[in-house]
């Protein structure tokens, strides 16, 4: 499966293509559902990328007593969410980068990111970039074990934590789909997802209420370029959680041989399922209310009691 | 000297010298002490003298008069001569009173005979039957020099334990080795002359010497 | 008797005689303050020379009258001499602080030298005596001697000490003397009739009536053991040390205590072979328990660093005694080995307490702040010895201390060495604690004479004079050495074990 | 004369000379002379260790040393691999204390020790017998101690923290010498070849008395929970250098003797010994970790984030010994492969990160990051370097610490079906607690970096704060270097860490394929190329910075902070590492028990008006609290109760005599 194949590098290209495309539409999309139940008409699916252009365009802003952390973090941030989208198994599984493609290695990945913002809060000086960063971190430093329990639980069968190797077993035997394992890692994951995206009941992405925000709170200080860079980001980090979590359960569609055509129905299927998962999570969100900070372990503790059942029913039931 | 001449003799000089023991626990007034003590020395010259007499060894008959001296007249004098420059001559209130601690004499005694059990089974004599009178005396000493509050108190309990030893020595082997007997009488007498003068030296620094004030070095 | 051998066993004891004549004729002046020390010197290679007689093959003992040197006691003659070289070399430059501060006249100074020699010449008599009579005399008269060395300042306490020196003492003895007496008695009943002479005794001793000499064993060692500072009659130690003079001090724990210990050893030879090894192994390893639980009970709170250093005394016989409880030839050279190293490492330290006491005035662990700021050197000395003492490696203490642990593991003492090696641990706490709050910390303010402003009217000047420090430093760089690698030593070693062990 | 047998003399004979230099040359030129000599001692030793890794060995005796027991000496790869981690680290802590200034360290007897200290500790791992293994060990000790009470003049805290430090680690010899001496019982004599000989018949108490105790000394000095109080406070008050050598060297010397003792002398002590190894190191990382994140003192934070990463070393022990008890090798080789790689990557980015934090003490003078701040503009190399450090104990991808704990998980998580039922239980709470670990370890380094470093400086000290002397930056950056060589080509190294596992006859020969650039498991599906990643990250950054580059084309300027329109934003104003941690620390507040006060003083004329809110908040040590406290009280108890037996009475003293003596006399007679 390693190796720089033409179908490879082809699907990872195209890969980080429709993630980086894809992703303020997602966010647009989900934006849409939410303002249709709500009964409000909605700013339409390309506000985001209307957003990001306006962005671009205005003057970047260097707060006075900021270093060179503050300036590189949504640099970084961006570059690792590319790096998992090329390395995910989102359209082919024989990604050209597959002895990188390892789950502990894109969760770690992610984590980087999220570090670097973190630290940019830090840096403003500000207790608005104070504040979030800690509770940032408290959160990450809590979903940390559901994380990597719940990958435990989905590598047992398989033997290995490499993306592409689950997948394609994944694909090979499709009654594991339905199995208490994946379902209760499936869930755990979602709850993990939700707290590392930064989404309701965790964190509310839409307000800018010191009492409540966490992700916002850190990039207050930024404007202009830098600004678009932090919401593509966030953006492309929800794309890329979704896509994850539909193809480690819901594989099918995805191109398995080194065939150049298999990608375009790949690529067709990847949409589908995402923008499905985006909309269903949207849709959500719309009955529930955010949680205060510190009845949010109570929740991360239940999705890791779920992750550790679901290990040990990978072991006693298989 | 027949045989139940000699059995007699023996047991009456053993006999006083552990009464002696028994009256130095007794007795409260120094002076009285001191004397007691003076008949113990002069008991046990006895049962050396009797020893010698039985043995026929002019030796041990020159061994029994330097002890009567020692033991008789020098110790004794010594300690008079410390009591006369002494203030009041009665014992206080000893640690334990006078009624346990001679029931603790009793007790030692038992246990003195348990102990020497196997030094009479060994040789069977007249003498060694005697044995546990000597150990008795030094267990005796002992518990003088532990209950007792005066120096000079504590002095006569060593010569006591002291005596016991000797006596002992005399009872199982008549005696040991010249040479070793003339070294220990002399640092019996280098002892009680260094325990004399300190005695002397404490009654001038503390006022009188009474042991039990003498806790300024504790931890 | 050729006429050299029976010169070279009576030059131990003659030449301190000698020094002590000297002394009493001619008193303390600048000339004859160091000829205690020439006779200590004297002694030292006395008991080399003897070392050398005596390892060589064939002439496995030497006997001239009543004194008989075999290795075993040529071994305890060097450990005398070492430690009487360093006790004495240094007396001169204490003497003479103590006469600058008022606390000691010419008179009392001369009277110090002679009862230091006699107390050496006992002290050699007692290691070289043939018989067990002689050698109970000898040790009683040390007591007698050192009487008026503990009592030497004449202050109150020391008074106190002295008596109780001196009572404790003589009743401990006294029951060694009965324990000699039985001995003697139990030996009268035997075929070949030895009477109280060791190797006779050594030799017979399969013939001695077991339940006699199990009496007699039992008394010896608890009589000798209160002269070696062992556990029920420990209790004059802590006084007679915080009391006496330094080097006084110093010569009571690295000689007097050892000498006791060396008869304990004496006994112990003789008593295996008639009473078998195992009455004497529960009753050590008893005592030596007892020993160190009192030593650590004491250490925890102590206040008084003097007092201090006589418990790990106590703790260090306890730990000798829990070597010849083990009994193997491993156990006996590893206690040897203690026994010299733990001489001058005490006297080095205690010769250090004595500076400390002299130039702060106070003997209270309390009282003595920021000493390595202050005088570094002497707080240097004070350190490296307590890192011995509690076993630290390049000093022989620690090579000892393993050798012992080794021994007591193999011969079936498991849990007792176990117990005594966490008593050891807490007592090095207590010690590392007490050191630490003296030693570290910031210099005391000095009043402007360089006088220490502290709690005790301290006399001496901060510097260190050399008189005190070259003893001081040669006794930790010998112990150092000792630990580093004891080669010429250790053949003596191994004799003497073998001597006492009855190996060929 | 192998290579590792000549580099080690050429070690030893310069720490000699260092040590010998150290007391003779006069204080100007003392410490840079001492520096380089032990620089050099501290390059042999790797030269040594790391030939010894590629398997030239030697065995060496010397009776005539150390009486009744004699020294000697032999090296494996496992010893090799402890030689030369303690050898680099030496050259990067003697290099950076030659420009180091601190309060007392000047002192003829600190500089002497220094070598002593490195020359101790680089004999240890080449011990052959039990008699050897403690003088190091003890030698160790002292050295280390004589260190620890450098600047006693300046803290009273310091004398307290040497006799913590000094008690403690006599605890763990006590405990290591009963367990090797109960082992030299059951053999002829003390070398560990007759050891191993003798691990056979050992009899099941001995062997289970051996693992416990020697595991307890070990621990004790690996700073595991429960024996780990004398870490945090031993560390923060010896001089950075110092504290850099025992937290990076030192320390993985106790996981060291495990490995030699459990693997190599003992066989096999027990499936349950090797899971108490497991969880004592699983707590030990959690509860360090815990304690780092909410503690604001920077060294007494790096301290216990030295107790979590020993924790990890002891899980990935703790582990290969279950695998291997089960018979599953190759996960036992691979478990006990991430433990050693573990070990040297926590020496490499520790010792960065204390040297950094000594940078910082000597700029500012204070350890505690709610006054400091600010750095970056005063100290940026050191910054950068303290950053780099924290990325590698964040163990993050480009980080060191990344590849070891990616290797300990792998290896849990394919332990799930080689062993029985316990296992089964206990890989899952592993790999949740290695998790927790991380995670909180990711919060920690953050809050040192960003709180420590970032923004603006809150204190004058901060603010004045400059560059430290070149030496110093040396020193650091050589061990940047470490980590990032660690961080981008483990591959390099496993084949030598493979050697190590293979000596401690624990696992298969080689636990990793490896090319130049990536690992690929044996027998394990699993790779991972954090070459590969790093360059991926650097791609996708530069593709980045191009596209914003080409994109937004208006120039920027600098304005204000944000500051809702309340006047200009204040230092004081920032979150601090208290307030940062303030969350962490409610979340788990029932482990940590905080003691916090808040007290309101009011206006005198009404209760409304609040002239002041004081908050105190500190958080002991729960541990202390629960266990050692009791313990400290009973033993000051033993020794009040004790004096009473020395009351001063001289009845009381004959008594004790008369009494012992009549109750010997009965015994006597009784027992005839």
């Amino acid at each position: 499966m390693s190796g720089w194949t033409p179908a490879g590098v082809l699907g990872a290209g195209l890969q980080v293509a429709m993630v980086v495309a894809g992703a303020p539409l997602l966010l647009g999309a989900m934006r849409q559902v939410r303002a249709r139940l709500e009964g409000r008409a909605g700013a339409g699916i390309g506000q985001p990328w209307r957003d990001l252009r306006k962005l671009t365009r205005k003057e970047p802003i260097r707060p006075r007593g900021t270093t060179e952390v503050f300036r590189a973090a949504p640099v970084l941030l961006v570059a690792t969410t590319l790096v998992v989208a090329a390395v995910g198994p989102f359209l082919t599984t024989s990604s050209p980068l597959d002895r990188v493609a390892d789950l502990f290695a894109v969760v770690a990945l992610l984590t980087l990111g999220t570090v670097a913002l973190a630290l940019a809060g830090l840096d403003t000086g500000t207790a608005f970039g104070g504040m979030g960063a800690s509770r940032e971190m408290t959160i990450a430093a809590l979903v940390e074990p559901t994380l990597l329990v719940a990958i435990f639980a989905l590598s047992v069968r398989v033997g290995s934590t490499n993306l592409g190797a689950i997948v394609t077993s994944t694909l090979h035997d499709p009654g594991r789909v339905i199995s208490p394992v994946s379902l209760l890692a499936a869930v755990a994951l979602l709850v993990a997802i939700t707290a590392e995206t930064g989404r309701l009941p965790v964190d509310n992405p839409a307000t800018h209420l010191e009492l409540t925000m966490v992700h916002e709170a850190m990039v207050l200080e930024y404007a202009g370029p830098d600004l678009a860079l932090v919401e593509l980001a966030s953006a492309m980090r929800l794309a890329v959680f979704l896509g994850l979590l539909a193809n480690l359960f819901v594989p099918w569609g995805i191109a398995t041989g080194a065939g150049v055509a298999a990608l375009l129905p790949a690529m067709v299927a990847f949409a589908g399922k995402v923008t499905l998962l985006g909309v269903a999570l949207a849709a959500g969100e719309v009955f529930l209310a955010k949680l205060r900070l510190f009845r949010v372990p109570e929740l991360l503790a239940g999705s890791f009691v779920l992750a550790l059942l679901a290990v040990a029913a990978s072991f006693f039931l298989a | 000297m027949s045989d139940t001449a000699y059995v007699q003799l023996l047991d009456l000089a053993c006999g006083a010298f552990l009464l002696a023991a028994v009256l130095v626990l007794w007795r409260r007034e120094l002076a009285v002490i001191v004397r007691v003590f003076a008949l113990q020395g002069l008991a046990l010259a006895a049962i050396v003298a009797v020893i010698a007499g039985h043995d026929r060894s002019a030796e041990l008959g020159a061994l029994a008069c330097g002890i009567l001296a020692l033991r008789a007249g020098l110790l004794p004098w010594l300690l008079r001569r410390a009591l006369a420059g002494a203030g009041p001559a009665k014992e206080t209130r000893p640690l334990v009173n006078v009624a346990a601690s001679l029931l603790g004499a009793a007790v030692l005694t038992m246990i003195a005979y348990a102990v020497s059990g196997p030094l009479v089974t060994l040789a069977p004599s007249p003498a060694t039957h005697a044995v546990p009178v000597g150990l008795t005396v030094v267990l005796i000493g002992f518990f003088v020099l532990v209950t007792r509050r005066r120096a000079l108190s504590q002095v006569v309990g060593f010569l006591l334990v002291d005596n016991g030893i000797t006596a002992t020595a005399f009872l199982t082997t008549a005696g040991v080795p010249l040479l070793v007997e003339l070294g220990v009488s002399l640092d019996v007498l280098f002892a009680v002359l260094v325990l004399q003068l300190l005695a002397t030296r404490i009654r001038d620094t503390f006022g009188d010497t009474d042991l039990d004030e003498l806790q300024e070095l504790h931890d | 008797m050729a006429h050299p051998t029976t010169l070279l066993l009576a030059a131990p004891i003659a030449l301190p005689l000698l020094g002590a004549a000297i002394y009493a004729a001619a008193g303390w002046r600048r000339g004859t303050a160091f000829t205690g020390a020439g006779c200590a010197a004297g002694l030292l290679a006395a008991g080399i020379a003897l070392a050398v007689r005596t390892s060589q093959p064939g002439a496995a003992a030497l006997t001239a009258g009543p004194l008989r040197a075999d290795a075993l006691s040529a071994y305890m003659l060097v450990a005398i001499g070492a430690v009487a070289l360093l006790a004495t070399a240094a007396t001169p430059s204490y003497l003479r602080a103590e006469l600058a501060a008022g606390r000691a006249s010419p008179r009392t100074c001369c009277r110090h030298g002679v009862l230091v020699q006699a107390f050496l010449a006992a002290m050699a008599l007692a290691v070289l005596a043939a018989n067990l009579g002689v050698l109970w005399v000898a040790v009683e008269a040390t007591t007698v001697i050192t009487a008026f060395l503990v009592g030497q300042r004449r202050t109150r306490t020391a008074l106190e000490a002295a008596w109780k020196y001196v009572v404790i003492c003589s009743a401990g003895i006294a029951l060694a003397f009965l324990g000699t007496v039985l001995l003697n008695f139990a030996a009268a009943h035997t075929p070949a009739r030895p009477g109280l002479d060791w190797a006779a005794l050594a030799a017979g001793a399969t013939q001695l009536d077991p339940d006699v000499t199990r009496i007699a064993v039992a008394l010896l060692v608890v009589g000798f053991g209160t002269k070696a500072g062992l556990a029920p009659l420990h209790a004059w130690l802590p006084d007679a040390h915080s009391q006496a003079p330094a080097p006084v001090s110093a010569l009571m724990s690295g000689v007097l205590l050892t000498v006791a210990f060396y008869a304990v050893l004496r006994v112990k030879a003789i008593a295996d072979p008639a009473v078998g090894a195992g009455f004497t192994r529960a009753l050590l390893a008893g005592i030596a328990l007892i020993s160190l639980a009192v030593a650590a009970s004491l250490l925890l709170a102590q206040r008084d660093y003097k007092r201090m250093l006589a418990y790990s005394s106590i703790e260090h016989m306890g730990l000798l005694a829990l070597g010849a409880a083990a009994g193997s030839r491993l156990a006996i050279t590893a206690v040897l080995l203690h026994i010299l190293g733990h001489g001058l490492t005490k006297a080095a330290l205690f010769l250090c307490s004595g500076r400390i006491q002299q130039s702060t005035g106070t003997s209270l662990v309390a009282g003595v702040r920021g000493l390595a700021a202050d005088q570094p050197v002497l707080a240097t000395a004070f350190g490296l010895g307590i890192a011995a003492l509690t076993g630290f490696p390049p000093f022989s203490l620690f090579a000892s201390e393993l050798g012992i642990a080794r021994a007591g593991f193999s011969s079936g003492l498991g849990w007792v060495t176990a117990a005594a090696l966490l008593l050891v641990l807490v007592i090095a706490a207590a010690m590392a604690g007490h050191t630490g709050r003296m030693l570290l910390g910031a210099a005391p303010d000095r009043g402007p004479a360089g006088q220490p402003a502290g709690a005790g009217t301290g006399t001496a000047h901060r510097r260190l004079p050399a008189g005190t420090a070259v003893p001081l430093m040669a006794g930790l760089v010998a112990c150092a050495a000792l630990g580093i690698a004891a080669h010429p030593v250790h053949q003596l070693l191994l004799n003497a074990a073998d001597t006492l062990i009855g190996a060929p | 004369m192998s290579v590792a047998a000549a580099a080690m003399g050429l070690a030893m004979a310069v720490a000699a000379v260092a040590a010998v230099a150290a007391v003779i040359t006069p204080a100007s030129r003392r410490q840079p002379v001492v520096g380089v000599a032990t620089a050099v001692a501290g390059a042999a030793g790797l030269v040594s260790g790391v030939a010894a890794m590629a398997g030239s060995g030697y065995s060496v005796a010397l009776p005539w040393l150390l009486p009744l027991s004699g020294l000697a000496f032999a090296i494996d790869p496992l010893g090799g691999l402890f030689v030369a981690v303690v050898g680099g680290v030496a050259v990067v802590t003697a290099v950076y204390g030659i420009g180091y200034r601190g309060h007392g360290l000047g002192s003829r007897a600190v500089q002497a020790s220094f070598p002593l200290f490195i020359g101790a500790m680089l004999l240890v791992p080449a011990a052959a017998s039990a008699g050897t293994f403690l003088v190091c060990w003890e030698l160790m000790s002292l050295a280390s101690l004589v260190l620890v009470v450098t600047e006693h003049r300046h803290q009273p805290r310091v004398a307290q923290a040497g006799l913590w430090y000094a008690v403690m680690s006599q605890l763990g010899l006590v405990a290591i010498l009963i367990g090797l001496l109960v082992f030299a019982a059951h053999a002829p004599d003390d070398g560990f070849g007759s050891l191993r000989a003798a691990a056979e018949q050992l009899p099941p108490a001995a062997r289970g008395v051996v693992f416990g105790a020697t595991l307890a000394g070990f621990a004790a000095k690996a700073g595991i929970v429960p024996l780990h109080a004398w870490l945090p406070r031993a560390h923060p008050e010896a001089p950075s250098h110092v504290s850099a050598l025992m937290s990076a060297a030192m320390v993985s010397l106790g996981g060291y003797g495990i490995v030699r003792v459990g693997f190599d002398l003992l066989g096999d002590p027990g499936r349950w010994w090797w899971l108490l190894v497991l969880a004592l190191g699983a707590g030990s990382a959690v509860y360090g970790i815990l304690q780092a994140a909410v503690h604001t003192d920077l060294k007494r934070l790096l301290a216990y984030s030295t107790t979590e990463n020993m924790g990890l070393v002891l899980v990935g022990i703790g582990a290969a010994g279950m695998f291997a008890s089960a018979g599953a090798r190759v996960l036992a080789g691979l478990a006990l492969a991430a433990a050693l790689l573990h070990v040297i990557n926590h020496a490499a980015f520790k010792a960065l990160l204390f040297l950094a934090a000594g940078s910082v003490l000597r700029a500012t003078g204070t350890r505690d990051l709610d006054a400091l701040g600010g750095l970056r503009s005063g100290m940026p190399v050191t910054t950068a370097l303290f950053g780099i450090g924290a990325l590698a104990a964040s163990a993050l991808p480009p980080g060191t610490a990344f590849v070891s704990e990616w290797l300990l998980l792998q290896s849990l998580v394919h332990g799930l079906p080689a062993a029985g039922t316990a296992t089964a239980v206990t890989m899952p709470v592993a790999v949740a607690a290695v998790a927790l670990t991380a995670g909180l370890a990711v919060a920690t380094f953050v809050k040192a970096f960003g709180v420590g470093f970032l923004a603006k400086a809150r204190s004058p000290a901060a603010a004045a704060a400059t560059e430290s002397p070149p030496t110093m930056l040396a020193g650091m950056a050589a061990a940047a270097a470490a980590c990032a060589g660690l961080a981008l080509l483990p591959a390099l190294l496993l084949p030598a860490v493979g050697h190590a596992v293979a000596a401690a006859d624990a696992g298969a020969a080689d636990p990793a394929v490896r090319s130049a650039v990536s690992l690929r498991l044996v027998g394990v599906a699993g790779s991972l190329s954090p070459l590969l990643l790093a360059t991926a990250l650097l791609a996708a950054a530069a593709a980045v910075l191009i596209t914003v580059r080409l994109v937004a084309r208006r120039a920027g300027r600098v304005a204000p902070l944000w500051d809702c329109g309340g006047g200009p934003l204040t230092a004081r104003m920032e979150y601090t590492a208290t307030s940062f941690a303030e969350p962490l620390q409610r979340v788990f507040d029932d482990v940590l028990r905080p003691e916090l006060d808040v007290d309101v003083s009011h206006h005198a004329e009404s209760r409304y008006l609040v002239a002041a809110v004081e908050y105190r908040r500190r958080v002991p040590d729960p541990i202390e609290q629960r266990l050692y406290r009791p313990v400290l009280a009973a033993v000051a108890w033993w020794g009040s109760a004790g004096r009473r037996l020395a009351p001063g009475s001289v009845h009381r003293y004959l008594g004790y005599g008369f009494y012992g003596v009549t109750a010997l006399l009965v015994v006597l007679a009784v027992t005839r």
